[in-house]
């Protein structure tokens, strides 16, 4: 079979076709009538509803989809004539016999030309002369040039040829013109569904576990060993002389009491046991109230005589950061004239000598960000002089502020590191303050996460090897 | 004569930033043509950029949540930085049909990310469409920003969600929402316990000092190449310091 | 307004390295001036959110009643607190028993996040880094405790040593980045070529 | 126990269950108990910044202050004044002096603070490790204690070349530094995973603590009401 080569795109086609597989586009121009009759079967197949009986319906379908001028022309009433092909109108004469002769002549010549035009298009196939002397030739150029056959151009039906293919994309613009700018949800990509199936089996884990650990007790966990830090932090508390002013500085969030209050409790309770005189104050807004509740705890404990009133004052919220702390550090009474209640309290006993910081007899600051340990550390130690200067710390904070305590000079006097330094400060004094009641269900529930973070990690990264191997080789070979 | 009792360290800061300045100008004025400088390459800042693009042609939108550290001392230097980004992104995406949220903890951080994106509007003659809501403080201590700034990363829309400022431990519960909705979290922060959660829970985490060069990485401007190019040449001073210093100790002279 | 900006940015800056005298106070009245306009500012912001969310109430967009209770919390906070002072037992009270409980149930649900971060990390990036992060964090926990009568030698001391030492150090080389990064943040709005102020 | 507390305890008791109840699925009751606490937490910034601040250094200054100390805060009460037109959007642009004075004041104490409060004491901080009193009188004997410093100088250093930034640029091949920069900063990205790995255990121990006390609590509010 010979091909024809697509004058769109320049793929070849078997010469059969009448558009290009390739890009739809004709193959061959649309002139003869044989093709005409063609195209109108196709027509007749493209748009069933010409044929069918409920056609009328699907006609108003499709004139609704359709453009208004495409739907106008399809509703003109079909000519008797062939589409595509338009026959001149000769006017009938009564003839006289030299009339008719003429007429005859001239019909003949209609004929001829009419029998020209088909041979000229079968012509063009072959270029054998039909007619006149030169019958039986081939290859004649025409005596007149071509424009001496100007002849109408055959009027052409405006009706497209659509085929199936492109009425569906005319569909399809259709759908899109008239879907813009409506609102429609966005279909989010559905988190990773994995994620919450683990997240419930790591919540449902630790929720069964720490509640039968708090209810039934079981695993038992060894103490942490003294610790250095803990043991010089108690032996400095000790050394100071009995009902001095200490400034406490309660500087954690409410989200961390659980961990902060467990911490510094053993500190307050062995500066109350002492009968200290305390100071609260704060850098964050929250850090008054959390002072009041800790030492509202403090006072709960049997064995301590704790006047509330004439013991503690508080001196509220420094505000301004580093720069506040640094001015209350120079001058505390000035930046802090009034204490939460509206009193003045520097006229207290215990504390109408103090003119800076450095009057304190020590400075213990209860905090879990290491840059608010850093603004004590380099904004008042340097003003404090011998007052030592104690850190009750969150686990999170330590690895950063440990250095200050390393580091010679001193910068931290005195260190106490998360809930282990807590249970440690307690056993020095056989106490049993929240640290060590929590320290078994922290303890299994550490070792739990440590479990489930071992066997989650263990599953992803086979899960990531697979993936890439799987990546890494494409499902069979591509043609 | 002012009398003036000058400590040492005040003298050695001073020279310090006045060293640092002179770089900067230096780098501002002799180093012209951004074209010449190669950056390492930072797969948060690429996927940042792509992602933003993504969302101006696909409708979505951009989150940007500056913490709650305010503007002033050490922890303000973050929430600054992402001021710096938030900028590029209302450049871009101000004439998407969703332009970028913000929320922040903390409340002249959330008035100035009002005022980066009004001017982002100005310069693109499009200050009608300005809506002074898409800069929101969404609370005022650290977990009630994180609780009202969770609702909102995981909102519809949202396909990226990027974190830079001062956070605390709460920085976990606003990524773990995003997480929950399989959108893009670039984060970073100058607070070192975030930096642990970031590390562990984004999927482009920024480390130290990556979040301050945001400004060089997206947006092509000299001067914050210049500072870039300081930042560098001023590491390596720091570097040779801090090994003479070594050396000097060791030999007793310090 | 850049003017304002660098003016009294330099004035606070040069303060802080050289304490000359006058620089000094105004120095001083500047970050005190400072202090109360965060304070007003504050307040300020208090009103947007208030004014946020009314006009959600407003226009009846979804939540809208999680908005309502946002601001009747917040009026009640004010007329109680403010009526009774901040640390009266009414005020006492709503801290112990609302915030407290509300905050350090947000701060446990971190166990469960944090978890499930650490087991899904090496499917976001299998690298040498991810694993020596994992593998540093699990022996810094399991150094922390240890069971009676079972306990793996030298891993207290070898837990002790990773947090004093390597921990340490790359403690201080990230702080010392970000020093850097922070002082090119400041100087550029110093310089006036940042602007977030809307200059 | 009086009736205020017992009252409290069963309040906090299903604020917590509730709270809880997010890790499954985000509900309607979780969304309306965070707004109260974000109502209640804003509100309580503001007194706190009314009780300690506004009013004893702002309004008692003019109301009942010196001369002097009227002159000096009328400057912060103008400039109050215009932060306040931050409420209304269609006048909000007359804050800006306000924000512009505020990010100079910031942008100030931000390089103060990183070059006195940290450059500095950190660098004095390394050079004084290899302090000989320092080296003496430590724990370890001093030889240790030499290995430890050693190991804390190289890897601040390999940390802080981890984030140069300059590379170069070869034909046909991926952005990269100079070899040597490569290799160090390669150590000292190992450095800053176990740093950020050892801050993580520390997080996830408060967080621990936080959830075994909030267990506690839920466990004490039962007995309470279980035992007679």
């Amino acid at each position: 079979m010979s091909e024809i080569r697509c004058s769109m795109c320049g793929e070849p086609n078997p010469d059969d076709l009448e558009f290009c597989q390739n890009c739809q586009a004709r193959l061959k121009p649309m002139q003869s009538t044989f093709e005409s009759e063609q195209s109108d079967e196709l027509l007749q197949q493209s748009s069933p509803e010409i044929q069918g009986n409920d056609q009328n319906d699907r006609r108003g379908e499709i004139n609704q989809e359709l453009p208004s001028w495409l739907s106008e022309v399809m509703s003109e009433p079909e000519s008797p004539v062939e589409p595509g092909f338009e026959m001149p109108e000769i006017e009938q004469q009564e003839p006289d016999a030299a009339r008719a002769e003429l007429l005859d002549w001239l019909e003949s010549q209609q004929l001829d030309e009419q029998v020209q035009e088909s041979e000229e298009v079968s012509q063009g196939d072959e270029g054998l002369i039909g007619i006149g002397p030169l019958a039986g030739l081939t290859g004649v150029l025409p005596a007149e040039p071509d424009i001496s056959h100007i002849q109408k151009l055959p009027s052409q039906s405006i009706k497209l040829q659509i085929t199936e293919k492109q009425l569906a994309h005319v569909e399809t613009l259709e759908s899109v013109i008239s879907e813009e700018g409506g609102y429609h949800p966005f279909e989010r990509k559905p988190a990773p569904e994995t994620s919450s199936v683990w997240r419930i089996i790591i919540a449902v884990t630790f929720f069964l576990v720490i509640l039968a650990s708090l209810l039934f007790g079981g695993v038992e966990f060894a103490y942490p060993e003294y610790s250095t830090e803990v043991l010089t932090t108690s032996q400095l508390i000790g050394s100071i002389p009995n009902g001095v002013p200490v400034l406490v500085a309660v500087d954690y969030e409410p989200a961390l009491s659980g961990e902060m209050d467990a911490i510094l409790m053993p500190v307050l309770e062995q500066l109350v046991f002492k009968s200290s005189y305390l100071a609260l104050v704060s850098t964050i807004p929250t850090g008054p109230l959390q002072a009041e509740r800790l030492l509202s705890a403090v006072h709960q404990e049997d064995y301590f005589q704790f006047k509330v009133a004439d013991q503690y004052t508080n001196l509220g919220y420094i505000p301004g950061g580093a720069m506040g702390l640094l001015g209350f550090a120079q001058s505390p009474n000035q930046i802090v004239p009034l204490d939460l209640t509206g009193n003045y309290p520097w006229q207290n006993p215990a504390l109408q000598d103090i003119s800076s910081v450095a009057d304190f007899a020590l400075v213990v600051v209860a905090t879990e960000k290491p840059d608010t340990a850093q603004n004590w550390i380099e904004q008042v130690k340097p003003l404090l002089g011998s007052t030592p200067l104690v850190m009750a710390l969150s686990a999170q904070a330590g690895p950063v502020i440990r250095p200050y305590y390393e580091s010679s000079p001193k910068q931290v006097d005195g260190l106490v590191i998360g809930l282990s330094d807590a249970v440690t400060y307690d056993n020095m004094y056989q106490r049993t303050s929240t640290a060590t009641v929590y320290w078994d269900t922290f303890s299994l529930g550490i070792l739990l996460a440590c479990l489930l973070i071992m066997a989650g990690a263990f599953i992803s990264a086979l899960v990531w090897l697979y993936k890439g191997m799987r990546a890494a080789s494409p499902k069979g070979s591509k043609a | 004569m002012i009398q003036m009792n000058v400590s040492s360290p005040g003298l050695i800061g001073m020279g310090f930033v006045l060293l640092f300045l002179i770089l900067m100008l230096y780098f501002w004025v002799f180093r012209k043509d951004k074209t010449t400088v190669v950056l390492r390459e930072i797969t948060a800042y690429q996927k940042l950029i792509r992602s933003i693009h993504l969302a101006v042609e696909e409708g979505h939108r951009v989150q940007i949540t500056l913490g709650h550290g305010g503007i002033s001392e050490m922890r303000g230097s973050s929430a600054l930085a992402g001021l710096v980004l938030l900028r590029r992104v209302s450049d871009v995406a101000s004439l998407s049909d969703y332009p970028p949220i913000t929320t922040s903890g903390e409340a002249t951080t959330a008035f100035l990310s009002q005022e980066t994106m009004h001017s982002a509007y100005e310069t693109m003659e499009a200050e009608r469409q300005y809506d002074p809501e898409s800069g929101l403080l969404t609370g005022l201590t650290p977990f009630s920003y994180a609780a009202g700034t969770m609702p909102i990363v995981g909102g519809d829309r949202i396909t990226t969600n990027v974190l830079l400022g001062h956070f605390g431990n709460e920085v976990g519960l606003i990524m773990d929402a995003a997480e929950r909705k399989g959108s893009l979290i670039v984060a970073g922060s100058e607070d070192l316990p975030a930096q642990a959660i970031t590390y562990a829970l984004a999927n482009e985490p920024l480390i130290g000092e990556e979040l301050y060069v945001c400004g060089a990485y997206i947006q092509e401007n000299r001067v914050h190449t210049a500072s870039l190019l300081t930042q560098d040449l001023v590491r390596w001073l720091l570097i040779l310091t801090i090994i003479g210093g070594v050396i000097l100790k060791l030999a007793g002279v310090l | 307004m850049a003017v304002i900006a660098v003016a009294a940015g330099l004035v606070v800056l040069i303060g802080y390295f050289l304490p000359m005298p006058l620089l000094g106070e105004v120095r001083a009245l500047f970050l005190h001036w400072a202090m109360i306009l965060f304070a007003i500012a504050l307040i300020v912001g208090v009103i947007n959110l208030a004014r946020v969310h009314w006009l959600k109430v407003a226009r009846r967009q979804p939540g809208y009643i999680n908005s309502l209770a946002l601001i009747l919390a917040l009026l009640f906070l004010v007329v109680v607190v403010g009526y009774f002072g901040p640390i009266s037992p009414v005020s006492i009270w709503i801290f112990n028993y609302i915030q407290v409980p509300l905050e350090s149930s947000l701060m446990a649900l971190l166990v469960v996040v944090l978890a499930l971060g650490g087991a899904r990390l090496f499917g976001r990036h299998l690298s040498l880094f991810s694993v020596i992060f994992i593998f540093s964090a699990l022996i810094t926990l399991l150094g922390s405790v240890s069971i009676i009568g079972f306990s793996v030698p030298g891993l207290d001391e070898f837990a002790a040593w990773l947090s004093r030492v390597p921990a340490t150090a790359g403690a201080r080389g990230i702080l010392l980045g970000v020093a850097l990064g922070a002082v090119a943040t400041g100087l550029r709005i110093l310089t006036g070529s940042d602007r977030p102020y809307g200059g | 126990m009086n009736p205020a507390d017992l009252i409290g305890m069963i309040v906090g008791f299903f604020l917590t269950l509730i709270t809880f109840s997010y890790i499954f699925k985000d509900n309607v009751l979780f969304r309306l108990v965070m707004h109260i606490f974000i109502g209640l937490a804003a509100g309580y910034a503001a007194i706190m910044a009314w009780y300690n601040v506004i009013w004893p250094q702002l309004v008692v200054p003019l109301v009942s202050g010196t001369l002097q100390e009227y002159i000096w805060m009328v400057i912060p009460l103008v400039l109050g004044f215009l932060l306040m037109t931050r409420i209304i959007p269609s006048i909000a642009g007359w804050g800006k002096p306000t924000l512009a004075f505020l990010v100079g004041i910031g942008a100030a104490t931000v390089v103060g603070g990183a070059v006195l409060g940290t450059l500095l004491p950190q660098i004095r901080g390394l050079i004084n490790l290899f302090d000989q009193q320092y080296l003496e009188q430590s724990a370890g004997n001093y030889w240790n204690q030499m290995v430890n410093s050693t190991v804390i100088l190289v890897g601040t250093i390999t940390t802080l070349t981890y984030f140069q930034f300059q590379a170069k640029s070869r034909l046909g091949q991926p952005v990269k530094r100079a070899a040597w920069i490569e290799s160090i900063s390669w150590i000292g990205k190992i450095f800053i995973a176990i740093t950020l790995g050892v801050l993580f255990a520390g997080v996830y121990s408060a967080g621990m603590a936080a959830f075994v006390e909030r267990m506690n609590s839920l466990v004490e509010v039962v007995l309470a009401f279980l035992q007679p």
